[in-house]
């Protein structure tokens, strides 16, 4: 067994063993915030999949969580609990969606794309701000979360969690896959020389309009377990400012890794966790309110991460490694 | 419907797409010029209301608060230019956006401590009431500054850049930068300039509308989407398309909300057009925007031949 | 000899600068047909519209009997048609393997794989190893693209447009920054590939032009002013005219 | 890199655990609220009334040392249902309270309802929990969501406005008012308007109220929402050909502050005024305003009444909180003197109160002020507590 | 020495791997009109792009007036008076021909007599009918003249062309022609890349031939004009 698989194990258990500590020790509340940040992994993964891979720079990202996020809360709101029926249809539903605003926004390229991206995902949040039949800028509240059968209790958060680290661990493998599969070669090859890649055959537009369905497919996924987990909905979900979240979590942990969307999913949340819940002393001393201000340091963190490490901290890690 | 309710809200579409004009026109060029996606632009509109609310109050006077607002909000972004913006240039565009994403988390934060999250700005007393426009349509005064204002600004950018040498400049800069630097164009101080420029307008805007909506953090996050926007429907680097995309897009925004539902009703179930209407009213411009990308891709004036 | 590519009345403008004017002319196949011209006649605007990155306004483009002016730039890969860069364009950052066995995957089924791995598609990477071969980089098989000498670089982006397994190939300037030697090397290739692969080749350097033309068409100012054997354009005034020079009359 | 990232969950896990170990004799009270953005003002009085009261009480509640957890929603509800899920599960407050959106508190308080805390609402009171959905852990201080509305609606009937125009936003709260405005007033509605929530440009609505042509206009727009919406109002000249009515924190101090003369003559109702003559309410003023130097809102008395209230249940049921049925019921006693003066909880632990009817005019000092002029409805409760299934 | 303009020694450029300058020198004194030859693709064009400072060199020294220039801006080259006519002429789509000749109209010379776009519209009277037509809607051979227009007016201690009659038809040519030889008569500093040697070597003082990136012959023009071979072996001619 070499170092690299030790150490996945070693992560697996410990993130299969986190809820049970937690559970002993009282603190159900952490494993619900593990779970939030195990989805944020799966939303950033999926954004990872179509910035990293596929080098598209797609701002718009929280469309296709928030999509995903509706489609199940709608259905669970309108009676239709299972899983089965709710999740597979706020994946149709982001897929569907990113086929229709990837059609469009591919046509374009550079700057353009971005911005267009980014326009239509806000389109969305309008569109479900006005939706007053699904709550509109109050949002929705769900009664409960979906239901998975199998004697499985999604509103336990233990089982909850154990079903999102479940979807997260598929993703990534399917990630995995993809990325030496004969399509991941082709995704590839688009970022890296897309005129060349267009000039020995390949359908570009074709195969770049698949990987932002892919990944706005699994963005739904992320979105419909959000909706569970919170057992609430809102426009919220869909304002730019989320996808542009999203994207730091990706470059925070590295773009196109296979774990970069997740490790800077669980950086970015866990940091922002201990920055407003344990203050360091002699910081509170100097700035008293300084955990309100979490966003300034992130943003500096961020800016210096851009200027400086453009690959990201599994970036400085692995460069180190080579080293 | 009367002719006086949409000639009201023609001007209040109107008045809308000035403040939009006066926010994408420093955006597009900054586009056009430097090939740069700048976030961070809300944020200078943000400073430039705050500016502006903390001017007004400590000079006591609107009109002095304003026009002090300005210089700083310019002298602001022409130092964030030279102390980041500067090595962005260089970048791609993902670095860019995120770059410029982590200003506006900062700029939001330093507003928090500086300010607090929100502060009050009155309009002058003397405009706080309406103005006799036709018989039977008295029209605020304040909303007719601001339109006087934005058509003013916009008449002066206009000669800026179409009649003065430094806007011949700009404009060589934004179609063919290289060969503007051979031509011995200062891009690198040109482009300071520009940003400076773009974030006086900022200011303007900020000011001027301070009073109206209010002076927040976060107040430049969702304004800046339509900006973009604006600058997609009328193509990057061109300040005539900016003025035509931001006023398409003011009206569209304005007489959709106003009249699309009640346009619906006339010709659907009520329960449905009162439900599509609102819906579809609230993204009409975005929709505007795809089927003008759909039409003419590079937007409606390019800069770029 | 029957035509391959047949290019009639193609015309392209930017803005009011007309880029081709009605360009007409064919390739016959098994022929390397070479295209001059001076700089800005509109050489490799007509390759990107033969090649389909660039769509031309009017005129139409037929490839071995068949329509393909509305035809994707894939699809005209795939019906045979592929073309090489003026500026060398190749995944830098995979192997010289890598490169190719992209370029044969291209070719071979569809690409919508998922989850077998390429790695265990032996078919891709033998092949790729063929044309190493041929392109004289069997030795450089595994150095990323990017890490590759120039003339290297150069091998390998025609072995990209070969790897498609072409009928016709787009050469754009084959030679361009090239040493004598790098030159020779080119020259060699091309000599190789001719007798399996119509070429249509677009070079400044004459020698070369002359050496491998079968014939010659001259591009000025985005009109077809001549096409002929290499004897026929040396001799053509027009040619010398626009071409190489008006002093060449007096010399 | 992955055994970095082992230590580093390690650490992060330890640190959380750590921070768990609470004491036991005291109250802890979850306070959210919404105190950034235009519409802070709100939640700004209540938290400030809330915590003058406790000051007052020698930093205490019912006798125990009281810790108040503040968070601040930013106006939206997700944010404010992760504070609740934090403050319930996490810091396992035993009051949770603050939230003066009706629908940032919806999406939040389930969180309570599922782990047994009692929210004390210190402003919203929307319809659906006085009624189907009444639930044990919820106590509305205030006032229904619809009370003002009903008086405002009274008001305008007895004052004979043929017809009235409303606006509200659109969510629970909005949809509330209008219904209970509806309920009481007889003439016609001229048009009947829902706007985005936290909107801040009303060009287009005020042109539209215009055409319309109407006798009245009522607005129930709170916060920010309100201090543009009057100020615009007045802008396009409107208010010389319409009656313009709010609910009782529409035209509160914290909109008299920003609004200014304007506001002169403007007719409300609500449940409480700064001139209501009791010992109570006269501290609470003159504490409030030698505190923070400005005079209190309504949304100030509901804070302040909320901590009086939480105080008298924790001190009969004598610091025992985790027998959560007794702090019900001495929830429910409400024994405490009250700044409205004199009122109860219906069985749907809604309150039953008189409303009066109030003018903003000059004090003595020459400050704007609302006053009081009549009472519009005596021992008033709600229309929903019908369908409430709780004795 | 005291009258050299610009002394290029020994610069190597390239355009990431592949190099195509390899140690070129060149030396222009003042008055004096300077040809660049060679076939395409020897790196005439890359030459002048990195004296502009446009493809700075990696090696070697550029001096302009006595300062050494390698490693600056283009614009601060620019500035200190050496004026592009660039191949493929650039003119700017959304700049009017009088804003190509305001906008730049500088005297960075310190000439007595200074270009003014007045000046340039005498020179070339087709530009004053059009002078209010935007840069993309002017054919070749008036975008040309607008070209040299606008290097003009900045009055540039050196003008550089670059394949300035390329596309061109013969009359325009010839008009072109002309025009350089009255600058030259005027004292203009020129540096000229072109391909009808016919006419340059009446045009010019002295010639450059470039062969792979290095200096393969220089001489006078008559030299050149008597040697064939030269021709033949450099030029494809």
């Amino acid at each position: 067994m070499n170092a690299r698989a030790a150490a996945l194990i070693a992560a697996l258990a410990a993130a299969v063993a986190f809820p049970l500590a937690m559970q002993a020790a009282d603190q159900l509340f952490f494993v619900g915030f593990a779970s939030r940040v195990l989805i944020w992994a799966i939303a950033a993964s999926s954004l990872n999949l179509v910035l990293g891979y596929g080098g598209m720079i797609s701002f718009g990202h929280a469309a296709f969580v928030g999509t995903g996020a509706y489609v199940s809360g709608i259905l669970i709101a309108g009676g239709v609990t299972s899983a089965w029926i709710g999740w597979p249809a706020a994946i149709l539903a982001s897929a569907v969606l990113a086929l229709a605003i990837g059609a469009a926004s591919l046509r374009t390229r550079g700057a353009y794309f971005i911005m267009i991206t980014l326009a239509f995902a806000q389109m969305m949040y309008y569109l479900m701000n006005s939706m007053k039949a699904y709550g509109g800028d109050e949002g929705l509240s769900l009664t409960s979360r979906a239901a998975l059968g199998f004697g499985l209790d999604l509103g336990n958060e233990v089982t909850f969690y154990y079903v999102v680290l479940a979807a997260l661990c598929a993703l990534l493998y399917a990630t995995h896959r993809l990325a030496h599969a004969r399509f991941g070669r082709v995704i590839a090859a688009i970022r890296e020389n897309e005129t060349r890649a267009e000039a020995i055959g390949f359908p570009v537009y074709r195969y770049k309009l698949i990987c932002f369905v892919i990944a706005g497919a699994a963005g739904g996924l992320a979105g419909a377990l959000l909706a569970s987990h919170g057992k609430y909905v809102s426009p919220s979900l869909l304002h730019w400012t989320q996808s542009g979240t999203l994207m730091i979590m990706v470059i925070l942990g590295g773009v196109g890794r296979l774990w970069g969307g997740a490790l800077g999913a669980v950086l970015l949340l866990a940091l922002e966790h201990l920055i407003a819940e344990h203050p360091i002393p002699w910081l509170l001393a100097i700035a008293p309110n300084y955990p309100q201000h979490a966003n300034l340091g992130v943003g500096i963190v961020m800016l210096v991460i851009v200027l400086y490490a453009p690959q990201g901290l599994a970036g400085l890690v692995s460069r180190k490694r080579h080293a | 419907m009367s002719w006086i309710l949409i000639l009201e809200q023609s001007l209040n579409g109107l008045q809308f797409g000035l403040m939009l004009f006066l926010l994408a026109a420093g955006l597009t060029l900054v586009f056009g010029i430097m090939d740069m996606i700048n976030l961070a632009h809300g944020s200078l509109y943000m400073l430039g209301a705050f500016f502006a609310a903390t001017l007004v109050q400590a000079t006591g006077s609107f009109a002095l608060g304003v026009l002090l607002a300005i210089p700083a909000t310019a002298l602001a972004g022409m130092l964030l230019e030279v102390a980041v913006l500067r090595t962005l240039y260089a970048r791609d565009h993902l670095s860019q956006v995120l770059a410029t994403f982590a200003l506006i988390l900062i700029a939001n934060e330093v507003v928090r401590i500086v300010w607090g999250s929100d502060l009050q700005m009155t309009m002058p007393a003397a405009l706080s009431g309406p103005v006799q426009l036709l018989p039977g349509m008295p029209y605020p005064a304040y909303r007719l500054l601001i339109i006087g204002v934005g058509l003013a600004v916009a008449a002066l950018l206009y000669v800026l850049v179409a009649k003065t040498r430094i806007g011949m400049l700009v404009r060589a800069g934004a179609s063919n930068r290289e060969m503007a630097l051979a031509m011995g164009v200062n891009i690198q101080r040109l482009f300071t300039l520009v940003f400076g420029v773009g974030a006086a307008l900022c200011a303007v805007a900020g000011a001027m509308l301070g009073p109206l909506f209010a002076v927040q953090v976060g107040m430049g996050e969702s304004i800046l989407i339509l900006a973009f926007v604006v600058i997609v429907i009328g193509g990057i680097g061109s300040i005539r398309g900016a003025l035509v995309g931001a006023v398409l897009v003011g009206m569209v925004d304005t007489i959709g909300r106003a009249f699309l539902p009640h346009l619906f009703g006339l010709f659907l179930p009520p329960q449905f057009a009162s439900a599509a209407g609102p819906a579809i009213a609230s993204v009409l411009v975005y929709l505007l925007m795809a089927v003008v990308l759909f039409v003419r891709p590079q937007g409606l004036f390019p800069a770029r031949g | 000899m029957p035509d391959l590519l047949e290019i009639r009345s193609l015309a392209k403008h930017f803005g009011g600068v007309v880029a081709t004017d009605e360009v007409s002319l064919e390739v016959r196949a098994g022929e390397v047909h070479a295209l001059i011209g001076p700089n800005g006649a509109g050489k490799t605007t007509l390759v990107a519209q033969i090649s389909g990155s660039l769509a031309p306004d009017a005129g139409s483009i037929i490839f071995d009997g068949r329509d393909v002016t509305r035809l994707a730039q894939h699809q005209r890969v795939r019906a045979g048609l592929a073309r090489s860069y003026q500026i060398t364009s190749i995944f830098r950052r995979s192997s010289v393997i890598e490169n190719l066995a992209l370029a044969v995957q291209a070719r071979s089924g569809s690409s919508l794989g998922f989850w077998q791995p390429v790695a265990s598609e032996s078919g891709l990477v033998d092949e790729a190893r063929l044309i190493a071969a041929e392109i004289g980089l069997s030795d450089r098989a595994d150095i990323a693209g990017g890490e590759l000498a120039h003339g290297e670089q150069r091998a390998l982006e025609m072995g990209l447009a070969l790897a498609t397994r072409p009928r016709l190939l787009l050469l754009d300037e084959p030679m361009a920054g090239m040493g004598p030697e790098e030159s020779q090397r080119i020259i060699g290739l091309i000599e190789r590939v001719r007798r399996s692969v119509s070429v249509v080749l677009v070079e400044h350097d004459m020698d070369a032009v002359f050496r491998l033309a079968d014939r010659i068409s001259v591009l000025v100012n985005g009109r077809v002013i001549a096409t002929g054997v290499p004897d026929e354009i040396r001799a053509n005034e027009e040619v010398r005219r626009a071409y190489l020079g008006d002093e060449a009359l007096s010399a | 890199m992955k055994n970095r990232l082992l230590a580093l969950a390690a650490g992060f896990a330890f640190t959380m655990l750590a921070a768990s170990a609470g004491a036991a004799d005291k109250v802890k009270i979850g306070f959210v609220s919404t105190l950034s953005g235009p519409s802070a003002a709100l939640g700004v009085d209540i938290r400030d009334a809330f915590t003058l009261a406790v000051k007052l009480n020698g930093g205490k509640l019912g006798g125990l040392s009281a810790e108040i957890l503040i968070g601040d929603d930013q106006f939206k509800p997700d944010v404010g249902r992760q504070l609740a899920e934090k403050f319930v599960k996490l810091d396992k407050v035993d009051f949770l309270t603050g939230y003066v959106f009706s629908n940032i508190m919806l999406a939040s308080i389930p969180v309570a309802f599922e782990n047994k805390v009692i929210y004390v609402s210190p402003n919203a009171a929307p319809s659906p929990l006085a009624g189907k959905q009444c639930n044990p852990y919820f106590f509305a201080v205030a006032w229904p969501n619809d009370a003002y509305h009903e008086a405002a609606g009274q008001y305008a009937t007895q004052k004979g406005y043929k017809s009235t125009y409303l606006i509200a936003p659109n969510y629970q709260a909005g949809k509330d008012s209008l219904g209970g405005f509806k309920r009481f007033y007889k003439g016609k509605i001229a048009d009947e308007v829902y706007t985005q929530l936290g909107q801040l440009d009303y060009a287009a609505e005020l042109a539209q109220v215009r055409a319309a042509k109407p006798e009245a206009l009522y607005i129930f727009l709170p916060g920010g929402m309100g201090i543009n919406f009057i100020k615009q109002f007045v802008a396009s000249g409107l208010s010389k050909d319409v009656q313009l009515i709010t609910p009782g924190f529409g035209s509160d101090q914290d909109v008299i502050r920003p609004v200014g003369d304007a506001m002169l003559g403007l007719f409300d109702t609500s449940h409480w005024a700064l001139d209501f003559d009791n010992p109570a309410n006269k501290k609470f003023v003159a504490e409030f305003e030698k505190e923070y130097k400005r005079l209190p809102s309504v949304f100030a008395a509901q804070g302040y009444d909320t901590a009086l209230l939480i105080d008298s249940a924790v001190r009969e049921v004598k610091g025992k909180l985790d027998d959560k049925e007794a702090v019900r019921r001495a929830l429910k006693a409400a024994k405490f003197a009250s700044v409205r003066g004199n009122f109860k909880f219906n069985r749907n632990q809604y309150p039953i109160q008189n409303y009066v009817l109030r003018v903003v005019g000059r004090d003595a000092q020459g400050r704007l002020v609302n006053k009081t002029i009549a009472t519009v409805f005596k021992d008033h409760g709600d229309a929903y507590v019908q369908d409430c299934a709780m004795k | 020495m005291s009258d050299m303009l610009l002394e290029v020694a020994g610069i190597e450029t390239a355009y990431g791997q592949s190099q195509v300058l390899h140690g070129l020198d060149l030396e222009i004194r003042a008055g004096e009109t300077v040809t660049l030859l060679g076939r395409n693709g020897m790196g005439k064009t890359t030459a002048i792009r990195s004296i502009m400072g446009l493809t700075p060199a990696r090696q070697g020294a550029i001096s302009f007036r006595g300062s050494r220039i390698e490693a600056e801006a283009p614009d601060r080259i620019a500035r200190r008076g050496i004026a592009l006519v660039p191949e493929g002429r650039q003119i700017f789509p959304n700049l009017s021909v009088r804003e190509h000749l305001v906008a730049f109209a500088e005297n960075r010379s310190g000439a007595k007599e200074p270009w003014t776009p007045q000046r340039v519209f005498a020179l070339f009277p087709r530009l004053r009918e059009r002078a209010e037509h935007m840069g993309n809607q002017l054919s070749g051979g008036e975008q040309q003249m607008l070209a040299i227009g606008r290097a003009l007016v900045t009055n540039p201690y050196l003008l550089v062309l670059d394949e300035a009659t390329e596309g061109l038809a013969p009359l325009i040519r010839e008009e072109i022609w002309k025009c350089l030889a009255a600058l030259r008569a005027a004292g203009q500093t020129i540096l000229v890349v072109d391909k009808y040697i016919e006419r340059l070597v009446q045009l010019a003082d002295r010639h450059t031939i470039i062969e792979r990136g290095r200096v393969a012959w220089q001489g006078g023009s008559e030299e050149l004009s008597s040697n064939r071979e030269l021709w033949h072996r450099y030029l494809g001619v």
